[in-house]
């Protein structure tokens, strides 16, 4: 169900949404979501994913969140592991199609330990979008005659689960024509990576932005981790290049290579390896490779940089030659 | 994410039985025949909403031969870029997606631009079809309690919804069933106009290419029907791997083969056979 | 857009005769007194909709003077600039208006910041004003037959419609009107709870900020009182140029006239006069 | 009343959509736009208004036209006085509050002569937005309450006019609040000014993009003007800055100073003498001055080169001053 709009707009008032520092450290972010929250994650698929964060997160053992995604990749397989979140809600979830289904995201949903809810990759955004905009619904032309609408929203594919939001199908005032009416979607904190944002969250995305705008504007709260801080100067110089404002954002942290083993656009890709290693560890026994994981990556290292180390130092040198290189000639 | 792998892990389509190549000059895999049968769909000037792995092959293929202003859309935002050979993307969210776009916009836009109608063609794989061309990739088994649990519909769902479609898959009984587990993207529900009554009076199922052959819709009853069969499969062949009646017309012509230059442009986009082994 | 001086061709705001300001130190216009006097209700932090002339010189002086992190919102599209002295900007959609600027959007995006809560305060003109707050600018006379047309709502509906409000203007009786002859902006309606069953739960009207007094707003009838006079300014003048009756409490404080300060910056912000004369 | 989807769907599949060579010359452009269509006009107030495909359309005696547009400034009064369009469909009207209220667009309405048809700002702007996205109204929550409302859709200030079009109020099935659905606007033809586009349109914007992206979404014909035509190599080095994409072009003309005397983000501001002049033109018999005004700047030059010399040379140079220096410290 859509917030009220009485209550959407006292949870906004009540922020302190002025122009101010709000450099912090990965640990202190953290400390911004509650357990039980609703938790959209910036990005998509294996791209812009904000692994920093999502590290802190499962390290500050944060319990009972609802988690929402465009897509989601390998970070939906460590929500489920590492016991942050038994609730996600996203259009498409396993590891990526180059490894196939996700062996954890299979254990945790085909035994009922936890749900998928799953959304047309366009509702997810235009659940967004209206969390967005101020608005409890928006119109849509897809997912109709779907079971993926029955699932959500109960009908052909038997009563949806109640955990689930509903969608509501509505004649047209104007035409008379079927409209799907998909419920806004207004997290309690967002968490997006960014190229570089200035101390009061300005911040300047290149390449692709998914659906993070509409998630910034529509949560709650947003944490930004950021590769560059740079000056608020440096932001005005072109202010049409700020796609975040300062006034949606609550926690800016610097985290070079924040999203490792996922992309940041133009900076770095993927880290190939580092994935099918992943994917090798979660083959056979999914859970406790799940586990090894987490331990290895995640509780170990002390500290962000340790993470990297683990993942390697090659790896990353190759990460960042194919990521600098997409327009190269 | 329009799943075109999404019932093996990682799907390496093998070449079906049915495909007798020893005598044909070129050799080629079961992937790669789909490929080079898709890509003759599209034509110049089209715009194509393309999942990564074939659709995506087959509309790099389209582009380097008879479709050069051809223009390729993702999921990811990116529209009409030219993905480099050898550096196929993971999946259709990554910068490697963006190589020479003409732009690059937010996902809700781009699957909007399907709803406002500027897309013609609607390219992706399946895991399930059935007769009336509603496609699973969510559920295998009851959904309450999943066989397997599929990635779901990506934006499966929405350009299924709002385009004209084709679907490249692999020919298998256990693929072409009389009634999908779960309708994730929806061809024309039960047939007859119960896809518009549902509200989706624009776009629907166009052609389903598989490794046996091209399948259209009855204008009517939009009842999945053979139009062509590859080079070498039979009409019993066809059948035999189809749950459900599929109707084959006892003149229904034979494709051309994939040539040489069509088959050597797919090895040069795809040298680790990715998606073409 | 939103019409500070809708009224007039061009409007040329002249000193009321109430204001003797001959023993006054700094002398000042009335254009000026609401300009000082509407920047001094802003506050640090603050996120303000303004529209353009006296509203955005208010908001540039609270910016130079006591609340220099103030974000200023205009209509065109832009978030938090900082605008040039001497180069004030013919409305809220030019370039000038960008200048130092945080953010720009598009017009629909600002907008729906107002509709998101993300402004705390709007602020504008008004070419009339009733007992509850209701502003017009678009018709003078009966809209099917007007006397005057005037140029409309701008964002000045959006803004009225979910904002908290401050409306500056001159105090004058065919301004002040106990009904408008058009409702463009909404106050509080037919006072009450009607704004609410209206559909606008949020935003209302804060204060009127005129050349002779500061008005707010009855918490339970929504009617306007009279908050504060300005320096030499009576009760019985203030209610002699409402067109309504305008309740001014017995012990209604006066406020600090300009300083020295606040009248240079405002002088420096508009050498040309175009907003102060 | 907006569309059917059945009918936008065919009108869009009717259009040749493909990447092509669309350059062509304003007389050309001229062609594409029929009498009695739905012209939207991009820009805003003094900003990239495209004042030389107004130009093309006035020599070209369009009648009967219906514009829309954000904000409308002297091209409004264009409209009227040159036969154009007897209904207007905007938030605001005037040439500019520093220069009053437009005394022709008084003179046209005042008299019953022509409509000017008043919705919010927002309200026009999710019109456009709602065309864009291919929905038939969108929800949202201002002129509630107000005569705004009901002068479009009938209420407390009496029956609309019925060439208006209708917006509705509506309980949300979510959350029980009233809101408003404003019907969608898809114009037949835009005409859009951009800084720079390729020979197929796509478009890439500086500074301010108003209402213009959700225009050329929403519209069924796009003609854009432009200061330069760069080439798609040009434009493919940096996709992220395409703002409206070929596939929605239909024509593109290369018009250097193409929006004077009004304003081209980055390159010219308004040209305020020239402004003065036709305000004080207009101030004491308004029709008589548009028509004078009409004759010397309109029909009287033959290329545009010859117009913007009787502007002059020296406020060209100006404005072009005055317009580089935005970000200058």
């Amino acid at each position: 169900m859509p917030l009220a709009y009485s209550e959407l707009r006292q949870r906004t008032k009540a922020r302190d949404r002025s122009l101010r520092d709000k450099v912090m450290s990965l640990e202190e972010a953290a400390k911004l979501v509650q357990d039980g929250d609703h938790l959209a994650v910036g990005g998509c698929t294996a791209s812009r994913t904000p692994f920093a964060m999502i590290w802190a997160l499962v390290r500050a053992q944060k319990r009972g969140l609802t988690v929402s995604r465009s897509i989601m990749s390998t970070e939906g397989d460590i929500f489920y592991a590492s016991g942050l979140s038994q609730h996600l809600i996203t259009s498409w979830f396993s590891q990526g199609i180059v490894w196939g289904v996700s062996k954890v995201m299979r254990a945790y949903t085909e035994s009922g330990r936890a749900r998928f809810e799953e959304w047309s990759h366009m509702a997810m955004g235009l659940r967004y979008r209206a969390g967005a905009m101020g608005v409890p619904f928006l119109p849509m032309r897809s997912m109709l005659g779907s079971d993926v609408l029955g699932r959500v929203s109960g009908g052909s594919a038997g009563p949806a689960d109640p955990a689930f939001a509903a969608a509501k199908t509505m004649e047209c005032p104007f035409t008379g024509e079927t409209l799907l009416l998909v419920p806004a979607l207004n997290p309690d904190v967002a968490i997006i990576h960014v190229q570089r944002c200035d101390p009061y969250g300005n911040a300047q995305l290149d390449g692709l932005t998914f659906m993070d705008i509409d998630i910034a504007m529509a949560a709650n709260k947003v944490i930004l981790t950021t590769e560059r801080v740079v000056s608020n100067e440096q932001i005005r110089r072109q202010p049409d290049q700020t796609k975040i404002g300062f006034f949606t954002v609550d926690a800016v942290v610097e985290v070079p290579f924040g999203c490792a083993p996922h992309e940041c656009y133009g900076l770095y890709e993927p880290f190939y390896s580092h994935m099918d290693m992943y994917a090798q560890m979660t083959a056979r026994d999914p859970e406790a490779g799940a586990r090894d994981y987490l331990e290895r990556f995640y509780h170990e290292p002390k500290t962000w940089a340790d993470y990297l180390s683990r993942i390697g130092m090659a790896e990353l040198i190759d990460a960042q030659r194919r990521g600098s290189a997409i327009h190269d000639d | 994410m329009t799943t075109d792998s999404a019932l093996d892990a990682p799907a390496r389509i093998q070449a079906p039985d049915a495909l007798p190549a020893p005598d044909a000059p070129p050799a080629y895999t079961a992937s790669e025949l789909l490929a080079v049968m898709s890509a003759r769909l599209l034509k110049e000037g089209q715009t194509v909403f393309a999942g990564v792995g074939i659709p995506l092959l087959a509309a790099i293929l389209a582009q380097k031969t008879r479709a050069p202003g051809l223009t390729i859309l993702f999921e990811g935002g990116v529209i009409g870029p030219f993905v480099e050979a050898g550096k196929l993307p993971p999946s259709t969210n990554e910068q490697r997606c963006t190589r020479r776009a003409n732009m690059l916009v937010s996902i809700t836009e781009v699957l909007l631009m399907l709803q406002r109608g500027y897309v013609d063609v609607g390219f992706m794989g399946g895991a399930q079809i059935d007769r009336f061309g509603n496609l699973n990739s969510s559920f295998i088994g009851d959904p309450a309690h999943p066989k397997i649990r599929l990635p779901g519909t990506g934006g499966g769902n929405d350009i299924a919804s709002l385009a004209d479609m084709i679907v490249a898959m692999k020919h298998e009984k256990r693929r072409f069933v009389e009634k999908v587990d779960f309708i994730t993207s929806p061809g024309f529900l039960d047939g007859g106009d119960t896809r518009a009554q549902a509200g989706l009076p624009a776009g629907g199922m166009f052609r389903v290419v598989t490794d046996l052959g091209i399948m259209g819709f009855d204008a009517v009853t939009k009842a999945m029907t053979v139009l062509a069969l590859h080079p070498g499969v039979t009409a019993q062949a066809i059948k035999a791997n189809t749950g459900f009646d599929l109707p084959v017309p006892a003149d229904a012509p034979v494709t051309e083969p994939p040539t040489e230059l069509e088959l050597s442009i797919l090895r040069e986009l795809d040298p680790q056979r990715l998606y073409t082994a």
